[in-house]
């Protein structure tokens, strides 16, 4: 049971933080409370035994979205004793939608039964999952590979000061 | 570790059937390196080209062959003469506007471009095989990576504006599909959506969760296919992307979309047991994205951004032959798809060309060029009325076994909304007149204002390849049965 | 429990979808939408499912979500050079 | 040798077309090319006329002579069946007399079309490539192949009233080209489910290996593929769909249980498919022909088209609406006819009351004209809507007849607006002083179109008002509320001579009097064919009855039979 | 093809009968052709001439054997066409006069028009003109006679516009071709009628089946039939209300008027009234003897104080025709025959008289300020014209019906059938005797003042010129119709109709021969003729017969009961506003439903575009705008595209979803 309190705790820290993101208007604060929701949930991955994905979790949007973000916003800003600050809109429309939204989901997951077909934690183990990857995964890799490929020579590309005359 | 070994074995037996896959990523891989080291334009160029060749004359040959159902990499992919068929399609359009944009301006003319129009291809072949939701969603997010990438192109304000708009759209878009993908695969507990467990697990799901999470997945293909309500973006995008690029957004990951999103749909069809009227559904949207696409064209003064509602509208009657939901309907949809196809890109090459040669952006910068280019003015006005769907082209035939196809199934289920579909398509035809002819009546109709630019070029390489597409179009009303024999040889999965 | 993980990940995916129409900054948008990602993928790697399917769904979904994020970040970029501003409502010129 | 005639008739404008708009000819070599074209089709035509014979009877319902019938393309289509369509071309005394007609009036055109300089390629390119077209409607035997040329009429004439009509001439095309679209859209849907609907018998027999070839066909193995279809023993797969308008005609070639299947029971807004399919074809053709209220675009069109096009408009265009009724509306869907026939008979008055009407507050010559059309042809659908062979033949016989008058009177409205471009009949008087040759021809045109006994309109109206007197569909008070139009065409005709030509000579927008010069030989040469044909079928109505007495009889007999058991059996 | 021989039973006198149709025709084509040609009148007039010597010859080899053949026209469907010829002794005779009246109107042309320009064009008319009357006259055939009947309308519309520089004479042509239209509408009534109940349009085999009453055929219909056959013949004989035509076709030249009244157009009504009068049932010959009495009636009033010569001639041919419908309506077709061919002498006269008149005034007054057709103008002519003096008193004394003309032998059988048939069936019979007496008291009136006004007194007009006669031509012409309107030519004793040969020969309903009314009738109108002859001789004598003052009476007599003005009132005028009702209904509503259509297309673009773009923005400022107001919000929410397109589509993405729960 006590996975039970951790997950729920974990939860609202998640979202907690992430609402914190949707209310400041500091964007760096944001970027932090972001950092703490991706935590949370990789935590959360723990605490579901699936601890390769945690730590991918953290590595890659702690250690390389994030990072990128606060450059980004860094970049994005000129920076001075004034926190970089960003306004919203829309604000009444939106809240109706998600709110609608959140509700439709919420209907849906209520009602929908789950699968069966859960894992046991033995199953996510490093070797194994290198196994699947390499086999049943495979063509998914190496998509994987073009596809990061072609997004770092986009990135390139677009960052490049070359521009049309 | 015996069964690893057999996993391995048949790895390595499946890895024979991707070749045309291969010669595209080889040749991604080859422009790329001898972009890095040579940086010669005309080389990668050429190297572009020949590589899909290759891969045109890998399908070609695959589909000549003995076609069987074929399931590989551990049901990832499913080879069929459908998926090679589409595959085909999809490649030779993608060749036909590497050859356009060969023959662009060379403002937009950067070798890097190549690389993503491949890859988008790449990705579009994976996407009209796949027969996993894992494997569809990655394949969608792929073509969108390189399709906002493409559309950056310009390297202009408006360009950046574009993709960026494309990007943040298509990324919401998309979350919102993998949400309904990780809801669907929490309900069915697979990812292999041909499998029976996939059919089971929803035939015992009640109707409101199993709506909310089909149209959640429905979402990234709309995207993909530009349908309502997800077709805002490609006004921007036709608008500011060049030429070339906007061609190939109007096809090739149209009709991947739309070769996936009738895999999806029948598989959550559940052979007519799901609880979701499909049909209704399908023919909802289809109705919706006719009419929105049509009437927002009417007042458009930009071609290109015309040519997006355009389009649009054009995903309308392919999505009407999807909600018909039979053979009758997908044979249909694959030659109304083959001749949008060559409709779309004559339009888009004459576009081009008139760019190149008169600067024309807006509709009323082509008033009076018929006279200066009565050849290209007649072509375009041959591939105008193919989209309307006017006889004697092959658009009249492609609408005509759509509806045809609705008829049909209406005769069958007595669906009222496939013959409101059926009547209100028909007559969103002649809504769609209205705007397809109003580029012909400004070049005919129209004296040019001042005293008109002259042609630098005279006869681009563009016309030549529409002349092409066009006596194809023309041809395909005469002889249908040409195409349609080629279609019949394929067994669409019912 | 799966369901208060599912309930849990509709929150976040709501509020990331709210991000995304609310906030003026670009970066905040592609914030949101990396919050969307993140609500699926809970979902995914709470199920598992067999073979571990939803744990490698989740796996290509954060690789995606890092190739979205560079380029999305490099477009950023380039908007903040052409407008000297990333907040989306005055980025506007594409109009009929 | 007969066989090739049809083909060569259709395709000789549309290959003069192609030659005269890739070459570098000169305006003059291009009219006589047009003109030779247009004659060659007139001596084929006359061929046709004196050889023709109406003893065979191998097509069904009618007999067709000429016939030529190639395999266009045939594929199957997933569970769906074959579809099949033909290049099935064939013509009995209706087509013939219909062909016969356009063919006139296309050397009339011509010659009017003779001054044409400004940008001559295209327009006469343009004119070969109609005058094809409208041929190709009147001889085809496919739906489709007639949907092709019905639908290939569009935009050469589209092209023709807005880059060479008047003032308001993009307005006008393109209202034209729209309405008519619509229509020929209703056309299609109906086109598509008869085709669903529909198999070719031989074919199936073929593709059920009852028969190897389409030559062993008989009688025998027709019933035993219908009682096979009828069985339902022959699975969808065998089906072979057919675009022949003639199987189209025979409900036991309707596969049961289809859309359209005399015996089936769908409903659509309260009415059985069949009559609804009807109802779509029938605005379909009516907006051609056009009937009130679909007429709004034929004025705009009109007015606004240079003098041939609308003559080519008056004189064929809107005969293809009505012939397209009577081939492929109530050949198809007698039970239609007879159920709707009240209606249809009614819109017909209204038309011909209504288009009247009209034509007298009408002060611009050509509108009057337009209006009058619009009068006329409601006389063709009365008698259509008659059902008896008076009112049939009669109606047939309008078509033809209204062609020629219609053709003379628009002729004559250009004669007028080629000397001043102004067609205000308030802006003239007293013409008939300086131009006595053009008032003559005037007053015969006018009097012709109003129904003077002697010319071929008179013959056409007597016998739908008899016709649909003596209907047994139609209440008596419809022929009496038509026969109204004696006075008012009487009205508005005698009103603008007397407005125009008669009284002190003046003219309103201009002192000069030298524009106003009398016919001229090339002018003379239009007017008078139209009028001795038009005298010649009001006199020996025989030339024209003889043609079409097949049509007609045969026509209505099984219509009336066909329409009720058609009917009885969808109106359970 | 199926090839349709022309004629049957075809022998000698069917060629004649051709040549004697063509030769009108013959002269028509020559005018046209040779248009100068200032020989041809008289040649045109030989022809007819020649026609007219045909037509005796006919009328004599018909007498005792009636030429009848079939010619196979055409056929519709199963059912055939046939034109049948027919020439008995009714239709003998009427082609002679026809053909004799027209020559000597040609003859009287060939003088009277030698001024004119457009000459030739007039023969030529005026040759299409015989000819179409004869085509009524030869064929039995309702659709035939229809045909003819037509070509009639059309012939007099171009002889009346002759002068068509005239705005008058134009109005008058269009008039008398449309009200001629409204009859038309009736006699095709008519025949639908007829092919409904005989599939037959020729009236032999109508009579035919109706004698053996076929089962099936409706005598009510019937009837109807003939009532609308009878509108037909209104319209052409000028029966009310259809009258108001033959006034205005005055405009016509004056031979021309002659042609008409006598013996061609309004003729052509009563003949075929005649020919069909077998198909009325009693009640409907009731509504054909009211109708022509209270013609009669209103014709003779209007004529009372007319100053147009010609208008008194006109009106005074209505109130014949009227005389002659009552004839048939009172069951004595044969009187009536009888009135409509001598009549056809005295007024052909009386017209040709006038016109000698008009010319020899319009001879010495060559500048157009006196009015050469008003009596007023006249005055003393006996002396100056001595020779139309005496002709035009046979005619006008015919015309009243004085013993020893021939009005008088054909008035008398008709008011004899009316007598009696008032005698018999009582009722409205007695109105049509008592309105047939009192016209015979009108005409009588009228015809002495117009005597008194033209021949007698003194001239009236202030510079007395010189009249004299003017032609030979004219003289002959007068004094041949003189003879034809003497009594002894129509029967030996000029009191007894009884012994009228053309009575006795001719094959029409009968009139009763008794012998009382017959000695009343003759009493009864010789009385009603000296009442009227007195007071206008009293008139004459107290100068008051053009009257100074305008009272009522004489104004609804001037106006010709203002029939014109009432029908402008009451159907031309809402006739016009209705069509331009229609007019804006044709633009207002159906042009504009479909410009409607057309602009709601548009609109519905531009809102769906709008929309597209917009919904999300606008759905924003709207709630900003409601929120704002609450003071809820503040103003922060401006438009931001791209996510205003994710709102939508997520707005659309639910809306999907409510839409299919």
């Amino acid at each position: 049971m006590m996975s039970d309190w951790l997950i729920y705790f974990l939860g609202a820290i998640a979202i907690l933080s992430a609402c914190y993101v949707l209310f400041t208007s500091n964007l760096l604060f944001a970027a932090f409370a972001l950092v703490l929701t991706f935590i949370s949930i990789a935590l959360l991955y723990l605490v579901m035994g699936a601890e390769f994905i945690a730590v991918t979790q953290i590595m890659i949007y702690v250690g390389g979205i994030i990072v990128l973000i606060i450059f980004g916003v860094m970049l994005t800003n000129k920076l001075g004793n004034e926190p970089p600050r960003s306004g919203s809109h829309n604000k009444f429309i939106a809240a109706l939608v998600s709110v609608s939204m959140f509700g439709l989901l919420c209907f849906a997951i209520v009602q929908m039964n789950f699968s069966n077909d859960m894992i046991g934690g033995s199953l996510l183990q490093i070797k194994k999952i290198g196994q699947v990857l390499f086999t049943d995964y495979l063509i998914l890799f190496e998509l994987a590979g073009i596809l990061l490929l072609i997004a770092l020579i986009g990135a390139s590309v677009i960052a490049s000061k070359k521009d049309a005359a | 570790m015996e069964e690893l070994s057999q996993k391995l074995s048949a790895l390595i037996n499946d890895l024979g059937f991707l070749g045309a896959e291969y010669a595209v990523a080889a040749t991604i891989i080859l422009v790329l390196l001898f972009d890095l080291f040579l940086s010669n334009r005309r080389l990668s160029e050429s190297i572009a080209v020949t590589g899909l060749l290759i891969s045109i004359y890998l399908l070609v040959t695959s589909f000549s062959g003995p076609g069987s159902t074929k399931f590989l990499f551990q049901n990832m992919l499913l080879l069929s003469k459908a998926a090679v068929f589409w595959k085909i399609v999809v490649a030779v359009s993608a060749l036909f506007c590497i050859l356009l944009f060969i023959s662009s301006n060379s403002k937009f003319r950067r070798s890097e471009a190549l690389i993503f129009i491949l890859a988008l291809l790449l990705a579009s072949n994976f996407l009209i095989m796949s027969s996993n939701l894992l494997m569809v969603y990655f394949c969608i997010e792929t073509i969108s990576i390189s399709s906002y990438i493409l559309a950056y192109f310009s390297f202009d304000k408006k360009g950046t504006e574009a993709a960026l708009k494309y990007l943040l759209f298509g990324a919401t878009s998309a979350a919102v599909m993998l949400y309904g993908l990780s809801l669907l695969f929490a309900i069915t507990g697979t990812l292999d959506f041909t499998s029976q467990q996939f059919v089971d697990t929803l035939l015992a799901t009640k109707a409101l969760p199993l709506i909310i999470i089909s149209i959640l997945v429905l979402a990234g293909i709309l995207f993909k296919i530009a349908a309502v309500p997800f077709h805002i973006w490609s006004p921007d995008v036709y608008t500011a992307a060049p030429t070339p690029i906007v061609a190939l957004f109007s096809v090739v990951p149209k009709i991947a979309g739309i070769a996936i999103l009738i895999k999806i749909v029948l598989a959550l069809n559940l052979f007519g047991q799901s609880a979701i009227n499909w049909p209704v559904m399908i023919s909802t949207i289809a109705l919706a994205t006719i009419t929105v696409g049509n009437f927002s064209a009417l007042w458009q003064s930009n071609f290109k951004r015309m040519m997006a509602y355009s389009s649009i509208a054009q995903t309308g009657f392919l999505l009407a032959a999807v909600a018909a939901f039979s053979e009758v309907g997908l044979s249909s949809l694959s030659f109304y798809a083959i001749v949008f196809a060559l409709a779309n890109l004559a339009v888009f090459a004459l576009i081009q060309f008139f760019e190149k040669s008169y600067q024309t952006v807006g509709m009323k910068d082509y008033s009076g060029l018929f006279k200066k280019e009565p050849i290209a003015g007649v072509l375009l006005l041959v591939a105008l009325l193919s989209l309307t769907g006017l006889p004697p082209t092959a658009g009249f035939t492609g609408k005509f076994l759509i509806f045809g196809a609705l008829w049909d199934s209406y005769s069958i289920s007595e669906n009222n909304w496939l013959l409101t579909l059926l009547i209100f398509g028909l007559l969103n035809t002649v809504v769609s007149l209205f705007y397809y002819l109003k580029v012909p009546y400004f070049m005919i109709f129209k004296e040019a204002e001042g005293s008109g630019k002259n042609s630098q070029i005279l006869f681009g390489l563009e016309n030549y390849l529409t002349a092409l597409l066009v006596v194809a179009i023309l041809l395909l009303f005469f002889r249908p049965d040409w195409l349609m024999g080629w279609i019949n040889n394929i067994n669409f999965a019912f | 429990m799966m369901l208060e993980l599912f309930i849990v990940s509709a929150f976040l995916f709501s509020i990331g979808l709210a991000i995304v129409i609310t906030r003026k900054n670009a970066i905040f948008v592609l914030m949101g939408i990396e919050l969307m990602l993140n609500a699926s993928n809970i979902n995914l790697i709470a199920m598992g499912g067999a073979n571990g399917q939803g744990v490698f769904f989740g796996l290509f979904v954060i690789v995606i979500a890092a190739a979205e994020a560079a380029v999305g970040l490099a477009l950023v970029l380039k908007i903040y050079h052409h407008y000297n501003t990333i907040e989306l409502d005055k980025v506007n010129e594409l109009k009929d | 040798m007969n066989g090739a005639l049809l083909s060569i008739l259709i395709f000789l404008p549309i290959l003069a077309s192609a030659i005269v708009a890739f070459s570098p000819l000169s305006q003059k070599l291009t009219k006589y090319i047009t003109l030779l074209v247009a004659g060659v089709q007139l001596l084929i035509a006359m061929g046709l006329y004196l050889n023709f014979s109406q003893t065979a009877g191998e097509y069904g319902m009618t007999s067709f002579s000429y016939v030529e019938k190639v395999k266009w393309f045939e594929f199957s289509l997933a569970n769906y069946g074959k579809i099949s369509a033909d290049y099935f071309v064939g013509i009995d005394g209706l087509g013939l007399s219909m062909v016969l007609l356009s063919v006139l009036v296309m050397v009339i055109a011509t010659i009017s079309s003779w001054n044409i300089t400004d940008r001559y390629k295209g327009y006469f390119a343009l004119f070969l490539l109609l005058n094809g077209a409208i041929i190709g409607c009147f001889v085809a035997l496919d739906f489709l192949l007639f949907y092709l040329f019905f639908e290939f009429m569009l935009l050469p004439m589209y092209f023709l009233i807005g880059l060479w009509g008047g003032p308001r001439r993009e307005y006008a095309s393109i209202k034209f080209f729209l309405y008519t679209l619509f229509g020929s859209i209703l056309i299609l849907i109906v086109l598509i489910a008869l085709n669903i609907s529909t198999i070719d018998p031989v074919k199936t027999a073929i593709e059920v290996d009852l028969i190897e070839t389409a030559d062993q066909y008989s009688e025998k193995v027709e019933t035993q593929v219908h009682k096979m279809l009828n069985f339902g023993k022959i699975s969808s797969t065998m089906h072979v769909h057919t675009f022949n308008l003639i199987y189209m005609t025979d409900p036991a070639n309707l596969i049961p249980g289809s859309i359209l299947d005399t015996e089936g029971t769908r409903m659509l807004l309260g009415l059985p498919l069949r009559l609804v399919a009807f109802l779509l074809i029938f605005i379909g053709f009516a907006i051609k022909i056009p009937v009130v209220p679909f007429h709004t675009w034929l004025p705009d069109a009109h007015v606004e088209a240079p003098t041939p096009i609308s003559v080519i408009l008056a004189g064929v265009l809107l005969k293809v609406g009505a012939y397209g009724l009577i081939r492929a509306g109530i050949f198809i869907f007698p039970d239609g006819l007879i159920h709707f026939s009240w209606w249809l008979g009614l819109l017909g008055v209204i038309s011909i009351i209504y288009g009247a009407m009209n034509a007298l507050a009408s002060n611009d010559l050509k509108k009057l004209i337009a209006y009058s059309s619009v009068s006329h042809m409601g006389f063709v659908l009365l008698g259509i809507s008659a059902l008896s062979s008076e009112g049939f033949g009669g109606a047939i016989y309008q078509m033809v007849s209204h062609g020629v008058i219609a053709a003379g009177l628009f002729l004559i409205a250009g004669v007028l607006s080629d000397r001043t471009h102004d067609r205000l009949i308030e802006n003239y008087s007293g013409l008939a002083q300086k131009m006595p040759k053009y008032t003559v021809m005037v007053v015969i045109f006018f009097f012709a179109s109003m129904g003077l006994p002697g010319f071929s309109g008179f013959i056409a109206e007597i016998f739908v008002l008899i016709g649909s007197f003596i209907s047994p569909l139609l209440p008596g008070w419809m022929m009496i509320v038509a026969s109204i139009v004696l006075v008012l065409s009487a009205a508005y005709y005698l009103w603008t001579i007397q407005r125009m030509f008669y009284g002190p000579f003046y003219y309103r927008l201009s002192d000069d009097r030298t524009i106003f010069t009398d016919l001229t030989k090339r002018e003379h040469l239009m007017f008078w064919p139209l009028v001795v044909i038009a005298l010649l079928l009001g006199i020996f109505p025989h030339f024209l009855f003889d043609l079409i007495n097949e049509s007609v009889s045969q026509g209505i007999d099984l219509l009336s039979a066909q329409g009720l058991v058609n009917l009885k059996s969808i109106i359970k | 093809m199926q090839t349709t021989t022309l004629i049957t039973n075809w022998d000698f006198n069917g060629y004649w009968l051709l040549v004697m149709l063509a030769l009108p025709l013959l002269s028509l084509g020559m005018n046209v052709a040779f248009s100068k040609n200032e020989r041809l009148p008289i040649l045109s007039s030989a022809l007819l001439f020649a026609s007219t010597f045909i037509a005796l010859f006919l009328l004599y080899s018909t007498w005792n054997s009636s030429l009848k053949f079939n010619l196979n026209w055409f056929s519709i469907g199963s059912n055939s066409y046939t034109i049948t010829l027919l020439v008995d002794r009714i239709s003998g005779l009427m082609l002679f006069v026809v053909t004799f009246i027209s020559a000597l109107v040609h003859w009287f042309s060939v003088d009277y028009m030698r001024d004119d320009a457009g000459r030739n064009r007039y023969f030529a008319l005026l040759g299409l003109f015989t000819f179409s009357m004869l085509g009524i006259l030869v064929t039995s055939n309702l659709l035939i006679i229809f045909m003819f009947w037509e070509l009639v309308g059309l012939s007099s519309y171009l002889l009346i516009g002759y002068w068509f520089n005239k705005e008058s004479a134009a109005a008058a042509s269009k008039k008398a071709f449309i009200v001629n239209r409204i009859g038309d509408i009736g006699f095709v009534i008519g025949l639908a009628i007829a092919w409904f109940n005989f599939q037959s349009f020729d009236l032999l085999v109508i009579q035919e089946s109706l004698n053996s009453s076929l089962p099936g055929v409706t005598v009510n219909l019937i009837s109807i039939c003939g009532l609308m056959l009878f509108l037909g013949a209104m319209g052409k004989s000028a029966q009310f209300p259809l009258q108001v035509w033959l006034p205005d076709a005055m405009e016509g030249p004056t031979p021309v008027s002659a042609l008409i009244h006598a013996a061609t157009m309004v003729a052509a009504g009563v003949y075929l009234i005649i020919r069909v009068s077998f198909l009325l049932s009693s009640d409907a010959l009731l509504v054909v003897a009211v109708t022509g009495a209270i013609t009669a009636f209103m014709g003779a009033y209007a004529a009372l104080f007319q100053n147009d010569i010609k208008k008194v001639l006109a009106f005074s041919t209505i109130s014949q025709l009227g005389y002659m419908i009552i004839g048939v309506g009172v069951g004595a077709s044969d009187a009536a025959f009888f009135h409509l061919l001598t009549h056809a002498f005295f007024k052909a006269g009386l017209f040709l008289g006038a016109g000698a008149i008009i010319y020899a005034i319009h001879k010495a007054y060559p500048s157009d300020d006196v009015d050469a057709q008003d009596m007023r103008n006249m005055g003393k002519l006996k002396s100056a014209m001595p020779v139309t003096f005496s002709a035009y008193l046979v005619f006008s004394l015919a015309l009243i019906g004085i013993p020893f003309t021939s009005g008088f032998l054909s008035k008398e059988s008709i008011l004899l059938g009316s007598m009696h048939a008032a005698s018999t069936q009582g009722g409205l019979y007695w109105l049509v005797a008592g309105l047939g007496f009192l016209s015979v008291i009108l005409t009588s009136f009228y015809v002495v003042r117009m005597l008194a006004l033209v021949f007698f007194g003194t001239r009236r007009n202030s510079n007395e010129k010189a009249i004299k006669e003017s032609s030979v031509t004219f003289k002959i012409v007068l004094l041949t119709l003189a003879v034809g309107s003497i009594g002894f030519v129509w029967s030996y004793n000029p009191f007894s109709v009884d012994s009228s040969w053309i009575l006795n020969s001719i094959n029409l309903r009968k009139y009763a021969q008794t012998e009382l009314p017959h000695l009343l009738t003759s009493v009864l109108s010789l009385i009603c003729i000296s009442v009227g002859a007195g007071v206008a001789l009293l008139g004459h004598k107290r100068d008051r017969l053009v009257p100074k003052n305008r009272s009522a009476v004489i104004a609804l007599s001037l106006n010709n009961w203002y029939l014109d003005d009432i029908y402008q009132f009451i159907i031309i005028t809402p006739f016009k506003a209705l069509t331009r009702f229609l007019k804006q209904i044709e633009i207002k509503v159906l042009d504009r439903v479909v410009h409607l259509m057309a602009v709601s297309t548009a609109v519905l673009s531009h809102v769906i575009g709008w929309l597209d773009r917009h919904i999300v923005d606008g759905f924003v400022s709207a709630s900003v705008y409601v929120v704002g107001r609450t003071g809820i919000l503040t103003k922060s929410i401006q438009g931001g595209k791209v996510q205003s397109y994710i709102l939508l589509a997520i707005l659309g993405l639910i809306i999907i979803i409510f839409l299919v729960i």
